[in-house]
C-alpha cells in the first residue's frame, strides 16, 4: 500500500501544481483588468502626465498583458514575486511578515474552536433534542450570525477598555516592538525561544481576543458538522454492537464514534482553517492586525498587482495544501481508504 | 500606559506609500518626514519663516543666498551646500508629484542645475525663476519636498539611476531630530531619536506612529492610555474628549478644503446656473453641525476666513426655492440625474450622502459611487465623473497658498492632459482668473497683491465655480494630558523634538 | 430466446483487474425459466447486466431473440429484455409517483395512450389503479416489487431478467411475488432468467439451474435433479445441503 | 392477474396544484412537530411580508434626512432611534428587508442552479467531464473569496449588483461539490439503471431522475448558506463595496453605525439584531428543512 | 406458557419476561405488546415476519432501544435479577458479560476503523479486567475457539478486509468471550451466504452449549429455527401468537400460512399458498 500511495501522491501533487498555475493565470488576468491604478497611488494626485507615464513604464504596465505575464513568470522562476507598490519591498518579504501574523491568529483560533466546538457537537449529538442540544445549537449559531466587526468592537469595549483583561489592538504593546528578533515570525514562539516571557504574555494578551472572536465565528460550523456526523454514526449498527458489548456511552463516543468521524472532522477543520488563513480581513482591520488579509485588502485598494497575485497564490496554495492533507489524512486514518488508495 | 520617554501616535497609515521626501506628498507621510529631515527654512504654525538648516539668508532681485549652519546628518556626514543642491536637483529630476510645487513656479529638471548652485561648502545660491517672488519661493522651500538629504548616503543606494528612490522609500537619510527605525506598512512607523541633532537630542527617545484604522478602537486605546496622540478620529469620537479630564483637543487648520468638483464638461454642469443651483442646494450648516464637527467649517470661498484679504462667503446656503428657480432658468425644471464619486472614508462618504439627500429636494437625483483611493483619483484625473468630492490643502498660510489650485488652469483642452491641475480635472475653463492668479503671484508689493487677492476671490465666486469649496478643512487631534509642547502645524509638518511627557497623575 | 457464448467480463480498475465472468455459455429457450445460483460475488448479477446491456466491458457473443446484440443497444434492442432488481426500496425513484414510474418507460419508447396502459399494468400485477397516485414510500416492499415487475412488463418484453427479486422480502410476500411471476409467465409466454442464492426459490420456479462459482458454471441441474437431490459436483452438493437445513 | 380489465376509473397524472398542496401539507405536519424550526419559518415569512408591505409599515421615509434629528435614542417617535443623518432606523430596517431578501434570493437563484448543474453533470457523466469540472471547482474554491469579491467590486464598481455577482462567483463550488456527491450515489441506484434499460435518454435521466434527488440537499445547503451570504454582504458593506448610500442595507447600516457604537449604541445594534434574527431564522429553518427534506437526517 | 424443565442446575430460567410492551413515542401502537416467555439454559427461537417486533424484543431485553422507546414489563429478570430498574452504568456492566447480542450484518456491526483484534480485546478488557496484552491474548484464544485458522493475521485486519462468514465469527467471538448467561442472536446468518450459514450456526450452537448459556435466536426463517431450537415463539404484529416445539404442532393460521408459503423442492406446487392478511388481522384482533 505504501508504493501505491507514492504514485497516487505524485499524481495529486501534479494536480495541485496545475491548479496553482491556473490560479496564477486567473489571478493575473483579473488583476490586470481591474481599473484600480497603482501608478496614480505612487506618483500622487498632483503629478503631471509625463511623470505618470514614466512610472507606468517603470512598473512595466505599458507592455501588453501577455508580455507582463511572461515577465512575471520569469521572475517567479527565480523566486521573485516582484516588488510591492504599497511598500516598495519585495512582495516575498512583505508576505513573510504578514503571513505569520495571520498564521498565528488563525492557528490559535482554529485550536480554540476545535477544542470547544467538537466537544460541544459531541455532547449535543449525545443528548440530542435535549436542553443542552438546543443551547449548544443556539450558542453556535449566534456566533455564526453576528458580523465579526461588531463582535470585535464590543469585545474590545468590554474586555480591553472596560475590564482590562486583554491587550488592545495590534500584535503586541508598541514599546515591545522590535525586541524579539523574528525567527519564525510567530511572536508567541519567537518570544519563548528567546526567553522573553514578558513579551510572550503581552503578545498572548493581544492575540487572545481576536482569536476567540474568530474561533467563535468558526465554531458554529464545526459544532454543527460534529453534531451531524456524530448523529449519523450513533445510528449505525456498530455503535449498538459496542453498547451491547458493555462499552459506556462515553467510551462509545471516545473509542468508537470519534475514530470514525475523525477523517470527516479533519476535512471540515481544514476547511475552517483555510477560511481563517485566507485572511479574516475584517477582524484584522478591527484589531489593527498586520496580517495577510489586511495586506491584501490594502494592496487591492491601490491596485498593487504583484502583492495581490502573490497573496492569492499563497492563500490558494495553503488552501489546496490543506485539502490535500485532509485527503492524505483520509488515506492514513481510514483503513477502508488505505486499501482503496490506488 | 505608554512609557515616559516614548511618544505613541495613533492614526491611519493606509495612504502612506513612501517616505522619500522627494516623492511623497501624502499628509501622514509629510508628518513623519518632517521629523526625519530638515529643510533650509521652516514655517511656524502661524506662517512665519524661520531658519532651520540655513543660519541666515540674503534676498536680492535675482535670488536668495543661504548660509548653512554647522550640522551633521544622522549618518555622521556633515551637511554641506552640495547636499542642498543635490536634494533640490533630485526633487526636480525624479519629477514626481512632489516636484509640482516648484515646477508650478518655473523650476524644472532642465533649469535646476543653472538656478541652484553651491557657492562654497556652507553657501547655497538659488536664483529666482521668472514666475516667482523671493517671499513665495521661501514659502515653497519650507515644504518637506525640499528636505535636505544626505547625498553620500543616498547615492550609495542608487540603482538604475533612481536617485536611491527604491531605498529612500523605506529608509531615512536626513539631519532631522529623528531617524527611521522601522516602517511596516499599515502597521507602524518607529522613529528613534537622533542623539546628535544639531540643537540637542530630542526629549523623546522614540516616537511610534501606529496604524489604527478603526476610530472607535483608537478612541478606546486613547482612553486606556495606550496611545498619547490620536488623529483621524471621527467627529463623534472626538466630541467625547471635549469635556474629558486629562485630554486636550487641538483643532489644526490646514488652509485646505473639502470640495465639490463638478465636471464642467457635463451637459448640465457646464451651465453656471446649474452650478449655482447646486451651490444653493447644499445644507452647509446642517452638515457642519452633524457631520463635519471639528473637521470642517462651512466656507464657500477657497480661502480660510481668518486669512488676510479673505472675503466673506457668498450667500450660498441651503435655499431650495432659489435653487429650483435657478434650475428652471437653466431649462432643467424637471431636474436630472448625476453620479457622485467619492472615497469611501469619513467624513467624505457622509458628506456625499448628505449632499445626495438635499439635492434630491431640488430635483437632482444623485447616484453615489464610492471607491477606494486610487480608483477615485484615477477617475478624477481622467475627468471621468459628474460630481466628485476631493480635498485640498494649503502649502502656505496666505490667499495664494490655499487658492492657487482653485484659480489656475492655463490650458483647458483635453489634449493638454494636465491631470496634475485641480481645475483642469473639472474641465473648468477660466482664462481670466488664471491670468489674474499669475499676476498676483508675481506682484512684489504686498498691498497691491492683497487687492489682487480680493479680486481673485470675487471673480471666483462670480464664475460659479466648478470646484466648489464647501468646508474649510481642519485636522483635529486629541492629546492626553501627559503630552506637552506639541504644536500642530497647519501643513502637517509638526515637529516633535520639543515634545515632552509629564508623569501620570 | 437467449443464446450466450463465451461471455467474459473483466473489471479493470487501475492496476488490479478482476476476472469476474470466465467464458460462460448457455442458452434459454422461449418460455423456459433458467435459474442461476451461486455465492455472493460469483458474478451472477454481472451476467444479467451484460444481457441487459448495462455493462460495456464484455467479450463473447450474446443473442437475444435470435439476433446478435452489440454493446450499445438501440431502442428496439432494449425492448427485448427488462430487469427486476433485488431491492424493492432502491428500484423505484422516491420522488416519482407510481403512475409516473410506470409511464416513464412508455414515454421513453414514445408510446401513446400512456395512462390507460399504466392502469392496465397496475391491475395486471394485482394492484388497484388508484395506487398510481401514491409515492413508493407509501407502499410495502411486496407492493413495490409488484410495481417494479409491472414496470418491467409494461413494454411487453419477451425476456425478463430477475436479479434476486424476492430476497429482500418476507416469505409470505415472497410467495405472492413468485405466484405473480409464474402467472405472468404462463399468460404471456415469457422467458425468465432468474438469479438467486435461495435454491428453494430456484427449484420452485425454474426448469433448469446453473450453479455458478467464481465466474464459471460448475454444474447444471434439472427440476427433477433438484427434487431428487441429485448433484454432479462437490460444490453444488455443498450448496444444496446448506440450503435445506433439516437438523 | 387476469381479471377482467375495467377501465372505468380514469387515472390521470395528478395536477400540479394538488401535488404541491400535498407536499406542503406533509412538510407542514412535520414542521408542526418541531417548534424551533417552525419559529424559523415564521420569522422568514414575516420578513417576506415586511418586505412586501414595507411602504405601509414604515413610519418614515427611509432616505429622507433630517440632520436636526440626528442620533436620537429609541423613543416612541423613533422606536429604534435615528442614525447620524436623522433617518428613522426602524423605517430603514423595514425597507432593508427588501434588499436583504433580494440579495439572498438572487444569490441563491444564481448559485443554486449553477452549482446543481455543474455538480450533477460532473457526478453523472464522471470520467473526464468530472475531472475537468471538479478541478475548476477546486480552483474557484481555493480563491480567497472575500478578496475575489473585493476584486470584482473594484472592477465593476461598487454596488449591490456587483456584490451579488461577486458573492455568487465564490459561492457555487460548495454547492457543486454537494450535488456531485449526491449524484454519484444516485447514478448507481437501481431506478437509474432501470431507466437506462427502458431507453430514457441521458439528459432525461439527468434532469428527471438525478437532479431532483439532489435538489433537497442543495436547498438545505442554500438556506444554511443564506446566513453566510448576509454576513458576507455585510462585510462588503463594511469595506464600502456593498450597497451604496442611501440604500438601507443592513450590513452597511452596521458598518456606518459602528462609528457611533460607543456613544449611540442603537445605530449599530438595531441592524445587528435584524441580521442576527434573520440569519438565525435561516439557520434554524435550514436545519428543519434538512430534517424534512433529507431522509438521511430524518429524525428517528 | 413457559414450560419449566425440572433440572437441578436450571431450576431458575436465565431470562424471564412477563408482559413486555414497547411503544415508540407516546400514544403510538405498541411495537411489542404484552410479550411473556422464559428462556432457560436452552435454545429458544423467535420467528415472525418483518416488523413483527422480534428485534425490538431482543433490544428491549438488552435495554438498547433509543430513548424514544417506552419499555414496560411486569417482569424482566436476568437470572432473577430485574433489569428494568438498573442504571445505565449497571447495565453496561451486564451487557457483554451476562447477556450478549449478536447482530445481523457483520459488515455494519463491526467498527470499520478499528482492527479486529482491538475490538475483541475491548470486550476482554471490559469484562475480564485484563490489561492490554493479556486482553489481546484472550482475543487470540477466542478467535481460535471460533475456528479461525490464522488468528494473528486476522487480528490485524479491519472489518472490510474479511468475508461475511468470518465477520460473523468475529462477532461471536467478541460477544461470547465473557461466557454470557444469555445470548441473543438477531438474525445472525441472514446476511451470509447460504454455504457458510450452516457453519456459523453450528459454531454458535456449539459455543452456547459449551458455556451452558441460554440462546434466544431471532429469525424470520421458520425452518431454520425449527431445526435449531427446542422451542419456537411465533410473533405477529408485536404479539406472541403461539409457542411450539416443532412445526407440526402449528395451529395458528399465521404459523401455518408461513409454513405453507415456503417453496419446497421436495413437494413442488404450481402456486404457493398466500397468507390471507385480512382474515388474519380479524382473528388476532379478537
Ligand atoms: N463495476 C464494477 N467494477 C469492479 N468490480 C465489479 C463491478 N461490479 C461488480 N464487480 C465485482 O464483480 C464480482 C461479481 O459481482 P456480481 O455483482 O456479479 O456478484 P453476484 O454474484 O451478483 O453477487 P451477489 O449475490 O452478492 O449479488 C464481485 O467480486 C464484484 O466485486
Ligand atoms: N426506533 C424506532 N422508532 C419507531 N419505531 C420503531 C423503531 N424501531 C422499530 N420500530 C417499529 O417497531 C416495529 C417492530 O420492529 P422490529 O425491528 O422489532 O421488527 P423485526 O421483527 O425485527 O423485523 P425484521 O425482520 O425486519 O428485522 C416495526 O413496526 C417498526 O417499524
Ligand atoms: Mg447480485
Ligand atoms: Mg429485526
Amino acid at each position: 500500500m505504501k508504493e501505491l500511495s507514492v504514485a497516487e501522491f505524485g499524481r495529486r501533487l501534479a494536480h495541485l501544481l496545475v491548479s496553482l498555475f491556473i490560479l496564477l493565470c486567473v489571478t493575473f488576468v483579473i488583476g490586470r483588468v481591474l481599473p484600480t491604478d497603482p501608478v496614480g497611488a505612487i506618483v500622487g494626485e498632483l503629478a503631471d502626465p509625463a511623470a505618470y507615464a514614466a512610472m507606468r513604464a517603470r512598473l512595466g504596465l505599458d507592455l501588453p498583458i501577455y508580455q507582463q505575464f511572461f515577465l512575471y513568470l520569469n521572475g517567479l522562476a527565480h523566486g521573485d514575486f516582484g516588488t510591492a507598490v504599497l511598500t516598495g519591498n519585495p512582495v516575498s518579504s512583505d508576505l513573510a511578515q504578514a503571513f505569520p501574523a495571520t498564521f498565528e491568529l488563525a492557528t490559535l483560533a482554529v485550536i480554540i474552536s476545535t477544542f470547544v466546538g467538537v466537544p460541544l457537537g459531541l455532547v449535543a449529538a449525545l443528548f440530542r433534542d435535549s436542553f443542552i442540544d438546543k443551547i449548544a445549537r443556539v450558542v453556535a449559531l449566534v456566533g455564526h450570525s453576528i458580523p465579526v466587526f461588531w463582535f470585535g468592537i464590543v469585545g474590545l469595549v468590554i474586555f480591553y477598555a472596560g475590564l482590562n483583561w486583554v491587550g488592545g489592538p495590534g500584535r503586541i504593546d508598541v514599546f515591545y516592538e522590535g525586541l524579539v528578533e523574528p525567527r519564525t515570525g510567530l511572536l508567541l514562539i519567537d518570544s519563548l525561544l528567546q526567553g522573553e516571557t514578558e513579551i510572550f504574555w503581552n503578545a498572548l494578551g493581544h492575540i487572545i481576543l481576536p482569536a476567540i472572536i474568530l474561533a467563535y465565528a468558526a465554531m458554529a460550523y464545526i459544532t454543527r458538522m460534529t453534531r451531524s456526523f456524530t448523529l449519523e454514526q450513533l445510528s449505525q449498527d456498530y455503535v449498538i454492537a459496542a453498547r451491547a458489548k458493555g462499552v459506556s456511552p462515553f467510551g462509545t463516543i471516545w473509542h468508537h464514534v470519534l475514530p470514525n468521524i475523525a477523517v470527516q472532522l479533519i476535512t471540515i477543520l481544514a476547511i475552517s482553517y483555510g477560511g481563517l488563513l485566507e485572511g479574516a480581513v475584517v477582524t484584522e482591520i478591527v484589531f489593527s492586525w498586520p496580517g495577510i488579509g489586511q495586506y491584501m485588502t490594502n494592496a487591492l485598494m491601490i491596485g498593487d498587482m504583484n502583492a495581490i497575485v502573490a497573496g492569492t497564490i499563497i492563500v490558494g496554495f495553503i488552501f489546496m495544501l490543506l485539502n490535500f492533507l485532509a485527503d492524505v489524512a483520509y488515506a492514513v486514518f481510514d483503513p477502508r481508504m488505505r486499501e482503496a488508495a490506488r | 500606559a505608554t512609557p515616559q520617554d516614548q511618544l505613541v501616535i495613533g492614526t491611519s497609515l493606509a495612504q502612506v506609500l513612501s517616505l522619500d521626501p522627494q516623492q511623497a506628498t501624502e499628509g501622514k507621510a509629510v508628518e513623519i518626514m518632517s521629523n526625519l529631515y530638515d529643510r533650509l527654512v521652516a514655517s511656524t504654525a502661524d506662517g512665519k519663516i524661520l531658519p532651520q538648516l540655513a543660519e541666515s539668508w540674503k534676498v536680492d532681485d535675482k535670488g536668495i543666498t543661504f548660509t548653512l549652519r554647522k550640522a551633521n546628518f544622522a549618518s555622521g556626514n556633515p551637511v554641506t551646500s552640495k547636499d542642498v543642491v543635490y536634494s533640490l536637483a533630485r526633487l526636480l529630476k525624479m519629477d514626481q508629484a512632489a516636484a509640482a510645487n516648484l515646477k508650478r513656479v518655473g523650476y524644472d529638471k532642465n533649469n535646476v542645475d543653472k538656478l541652484v548652485k553651491a557657492v562654497d561648502d556652507q553657501t547655497v545660491r538659488i536664483d529666482l525663476s521668472d514666475q516667482v517672488t523671493a517671499e513665495l519661493l521661501l514659502y515653497r522651500l519650507t515644504t518637506t519636498t525640499t528636505s535636505v538629504v544626505d547625498s553620500v548616503e543616498v547615492e550609495s543606494h542608487a540603482v538604475d539611476n533612481d536617485y536611491g528612490n527604491a531605498w529612500m522609500r523605506t529608509h531615512s537619510a536626513g539631519s532631522g531630530p529623528f531617524t527611521l527605525n522601522r516602517w511596516s506598512p499599515n502597521e507602524l512607523v518607529i522613529l528613534d531619536a537622533n542623539k546628535n541633532y544639531m540643537t540637542g537630542a530630542p526629549k523623546m527617545k522614540r516616537v511610534i506612529v501606529r496604524h489604527v484604522p478603526e476610530s472607535q478602537v483608537e478612541r478606546l486605546m486613547l482612553e486606556r492610555g495606550d496611545i498619547d496622540i490620536a488623529s483621524a478620529l471621527t467627529a463623534s469620537d472626538l466630541a467625547t474628549f471635549q469635556a474629558k479630564q486629562g485630554f486636550a483637543i487641538q483643532r489644526i487648520p490646514t488652509g485646505g478644503f473639502y470640495v465639490l468638483s463638478m465636471n464642467a464638461g457635463n451637459q448640465y454642469l457646464s451651465n453656471p446656473k446649474v452650478r449655482e443651483a447646486i451651490a444653493y442646494g447644499i445644507d452647509y450648516k446642517g452638515i457642519e453641525k452633524t457631520i463635519m464637527g471639528p473637521y470642517g467649517r462651512a466656507r464657500t470661498v477657497p480661502v480660510p476666513e481668518n486669512f488676510e484679504y479673505a472675503i466673506p462667503s457668498p450667500d450660498w446656503q441651503l435655499n431650495v426655492e432659489k435653487s429650483k428657480q435657478l434650475l428652471s432658468e437653466a431649462g432643467f425644471k424637471d431636474g436630472f440625474s448625476l453620479t457622485l464619486k467619492t472615497i469611501a472614508q469619513t467624513p467624505r462618504i457622509d458628506l456625499a450622502t448628505a449632499i445626495q439627500a438635499s439635492l434630491a429636494q431640488v430635483g437632482i437625483k444623485i447616484d453615489i459611487q464610492q471607491g477606494n483611493g486610487s480608483e477615485i483619483i484615477a477617475a478624477h484625473r481622467a475627468r471621468d465623473f459628474d460630481l466628485l468630492i476631493p480635498q485640498t490643502s494649503a502649502y502656505m498660510p496666505n490667499v495664494l497658498g490655499s487658492m492657487e489650485q482653485f484659480s489656475s488652469n492655463p490650458d483647458n483642452s483635453k489634449e493638454a492632459n494636465n491631470a496634475g491641475n485641480f481645475v483642469w480635472r473639472s474641465a473648468w475653463d477660466i482664462p481670466e482668473l488664471t491670468a489674474l492668479t499669475a499676476k498676483a503671484s508675481m506682484e512684489p508689493d504686498a498691498k497691491k497683491r492683497g487687492e489682487l487677492y480680493v479680486q481673485m476671490q470675487k471673480m471666483f465666486v462670480e464664475q460659479k465655480p466648478a470646484v466648489l469649496p464647501m468646508f474649510e478643512r481642519f485636522e483635529p487631534i486629541v492629546l492626553t494630558g501627559r503630552v506637552q509642547g506639541y504644536v500642530g502645524h497647519p501643513s502637517q509638518m509638526t515637529r516633535l523634538e520639543n515634545v515632552t511627557k509629564v508623569e501620570t497623575q | 430466446m437467449i443464446n450466450v457464448r463465451d461471455l467474459d467480463v473483466v473489471f479493470a480498475s487501475g492496476k488490479s483487474s478482476n476476472h469476474v465472468v470466465r467464458g460462460i455459455s448457455f442458452q434459454v429457450n422461449q418460455g423456459e425459466t433458467l435459474g442461476i445460483v451461486g455465492e455472493s460475488g460469483c458474478g451472477k448479477s454481472t451476467v444479467l447486466r451484460c444481457l441487459a446491456g448495462m455493462e460495456a466491458g464484455w467479450t463473447g457473443q450474446i443473442e437475444l431473440g435470435g439476433k446478435p446484440i452489440g454493446k450499445h443497444r438501440s431502442r428496439e434492442e432494449l425492448k427485448f429484455a427488462q430487469m427486476v432488481f433485488q431491492d424493492p426500496y432502491g428500484s423505484l425513484h422516491p420522488r416519482h409517483r407510481i403512475g409516473t414510474a410506470l409511464a416513464e418507460p412508455l414515454r421513453a419508447m414514445r408510446h401513446s395512450d400512456i395512462w390507460s396502459k399504466v392502469e392496465k399494468a397496475l391491475i395486471q400485477v394485482g394492484l388497484p389503479a388508484s395506487f398510481a397516485n401514491r409515492f413508493p414510500h407509501e407502499l410495502s416492499g411486496g407492493q413495490r416489487q409488484r410495481v417494479a415487475i409491472a414496470r418491467a412488463l409494461i413494454l411487453s418484453p419477451p425476456i425478463l431478467l430477475l436479479d434476486e427479486p424476492t430476497s429482500a422480502l418476507d416469505v409470505s410476500v415472497q410467495a405472492e411475488i413468485l405466484n405473480l411471476l409464474a402467472d405472468q409467465r404462463e399468460e404471456k409466454g415469457l422467458t425468465y432468467l432468474l438469479v438467486s442464492h435461495d435454491l428453494a426459490v430456484i427449484a420452485h420456479m425454474c426448469d433448469r439451474v446453473l450453479i455458478m462459482k467464481n465466474g464459471c458454471f460448475v454444474d447444471e441441474l434439472t427440476k427433477q435433479d433438484l427434487q431428487a437431490g441429485v448433484t454432479h459436483d462437490a460444490y453444488a452438493r455443498e450448496l444444496f445441503e446448506a440450503s435445506f437445513i433439516e437438523a | 392477474m387476469s381479471d377482467a380489465v375495467r377501465i372505468d376509473i380514469r387515472i390521470r397524472p395528478p395536477s400540479v396544484s394538488t401535488r404541491v398542496a400535498a407536499s406542503f401539507a406533509r412538510a407542514g405536519r412535520k414542521l408542526a412537530a418541531e417548534p424551533l424550526g417552525l419559529a424559523g419559518f415564521v420569522i422568514l415569512g414575516l420578513l417576506c411580508l415586511i418586505a412586501i408591505f414595507a411602504p405601509l409599515l414604515a413610519p418614515y421615509d427611509p432616505v429622507v434626512q433630517s440632520l436636526g434629528d440626528a442620533l436620537q435614542a429609541p423613543s416612541l417617535a423613533h422606536w429604534a432611534g435615528t442614525d447620524e443623518f436623522g433617518r428613522d432606523i426602524l423605517s430603514r430596517l423595514i425597507f432593508g428587508t427588501r434588499i436583504t431578501i433580494q440579495t439572498v434570493l438572487s444569490i441563491s437563484l444564481i448559485v443554486g442552479p449553477i452549482g446543481l448543474l455543474i455538480g450533477v453533470v460532473a457526478g453523472f457523466f464522471g470520467g473526464r467531464t468530472d475531472a475537468l469540472l471538479m478541478r475548476a471547482t477546486d480552483i474557484v474554491l481555493s480563491f480567497p473569496s472575500l478578496i475575489l469579491a473585493l476584486a470584482f467590486a473594484a472592477a465593476l464598481g461598487a454596488g449591490l449588483t456587483t456584490a451579488i455577482i461577486a458573492i455568487s462567483l465564490t459561492a457555487w463550488p460548495p454547492i457543486a461539490r454537494l450535488a456531485r456527491a449526491e449524484a454519484l450515489v444516485v447514478r448507481n441506484a437501481d431506478y437509474v439503471v432501470a431507466a437506462r434499460l427502458y431507453g430514457a435518454s441521458p439528459i432525461r435521466i439527468l434532469l428527471l431522475y438525478i437532479a431532483p434527488m439532489c435538489v433537497p440537499s442543495v436547498i438545505v445547503r442554500l438556506t444554511l448558506n443564506m446566513a453566510g451570504i448576509i454576513l458576507t454582504a455585510a462585510s462588503l458593506g463594511f469595506l464600502g463595496l456593498g450597497a451604496q448610500p442611501p440604500a438601507p442595507e443592513w450590513g452597511a447600516m452596521i458598518s456606518n453605525g459602528r462609528k457611533f457604537m460607543l456613544d449611540y449604541w442603537w445605530v449599530a445594534v438595531m441592524p445587528g439584531i435584524a441580521i442576527l434574527l434573520t440569519s438565525l431564522a435561516f439557520n434554524i429553518a435550514g436545519d428543519a428543512l434538512r430534517d424534512i427534506l433529507d431522509p438521511r437526517h430524518a429524525r428517528s | 406458557m413457559p414450560d419449566r424443565e425440572i433440572n437441578d442446575r436450571d431450576l431458575q430460567p436465565v431470562l424471564s419476561v412477563k408482559g413486555l410492551t414497547v411503544r415508540f413515542g407516546r400514544g403510538a401502537v405498541p411495537a411489542v405488546s404484552n410479550v411473556s416467555f422464559d428462556v432457560g439454559r436452552e435454545r429458544v427461537g423467535i420467528v415472525g415476519e418483518s416488523g413483527s417486533g422480534k428485534s425490538t424484543t431482543g433490544r428491549a431485553i438488552m435495554r438498547l432501544l433509543t430513548p424514544a422507546a417506552v419499555v414496560s414489563a411486569e417482569r424482566l429478570d436476568l437470572g432473577g435479577d430485574p433489569l428494568l430498574s438498573k442504571s445505565e452504568r449497571q447495565m453496561g456492566a451486564l451487557r457483554g458479560k451476562d447477556i450478549a447480542l449478536i447482530m445481523q450484518d457483520p459488515r455494519y456491526s463491526l467498527n470499520p476503523v478499528l482492527s479486529i483484534g482491538k475490538q475483541i480485546a475491548e470486550a476482554a478488557r471490559l469484562h475480564l479486567g485484563l490489561g492490554k496484552s493479556q486482553a489481546l491474548d484472550a482475543a487470540r484464544a477466542m478467535l481460535e475457539r471460533v475456528r479461525i485458522s490464522d488468528p494473528d493475521r486476522v487480528m490485524a485486519l479491519y472489518p472490510h478486509q474479511i468475508s461475511g462468514g468470518m465477520g460473523q465469527r468475529v462477532m461471536i467471538a467478541m460477544m461470547l468471550l465473557a461466557r454470557p448467561k444469555l445470548v441473543i442472536a438477531d438474525e445472525p446468518t441472514s446476511a451470509l451466504d447460504v454455504s457458510v450459514r450452516k457453519d456459523v450456526l453450528l459454531l454458535l450452537d456449539e459455543l452456547v452449549r459449551e458455556n451452558n448459556s441460554g440462546l434466544l435466536l431471532i429469525s424470520h426463517d421458520i425452518r431454520m429455527v425449527a431445526a435449531f431450537c427446542e422451542r419456537i415463539i411465533v410473533m405477529y404484529a408485536g404479539r406472541i401468537v403461539e409457542t411450539l416445539t416443532s412445526l407440526e404442532e402449528a395451529r395458528h393460521p399465521y404459523t401455518r400460512g408461513l409454513i405453507a408459503a415456503l417453496p419446497d423442492p421436495k413437494n413442488p406446487v404450481r402456486r404457493l399458498a398466500v397468507l390471507d392478511r385480512a382474515k388474519l388481522d380479524l382473528e388476532t384482533a379478537q
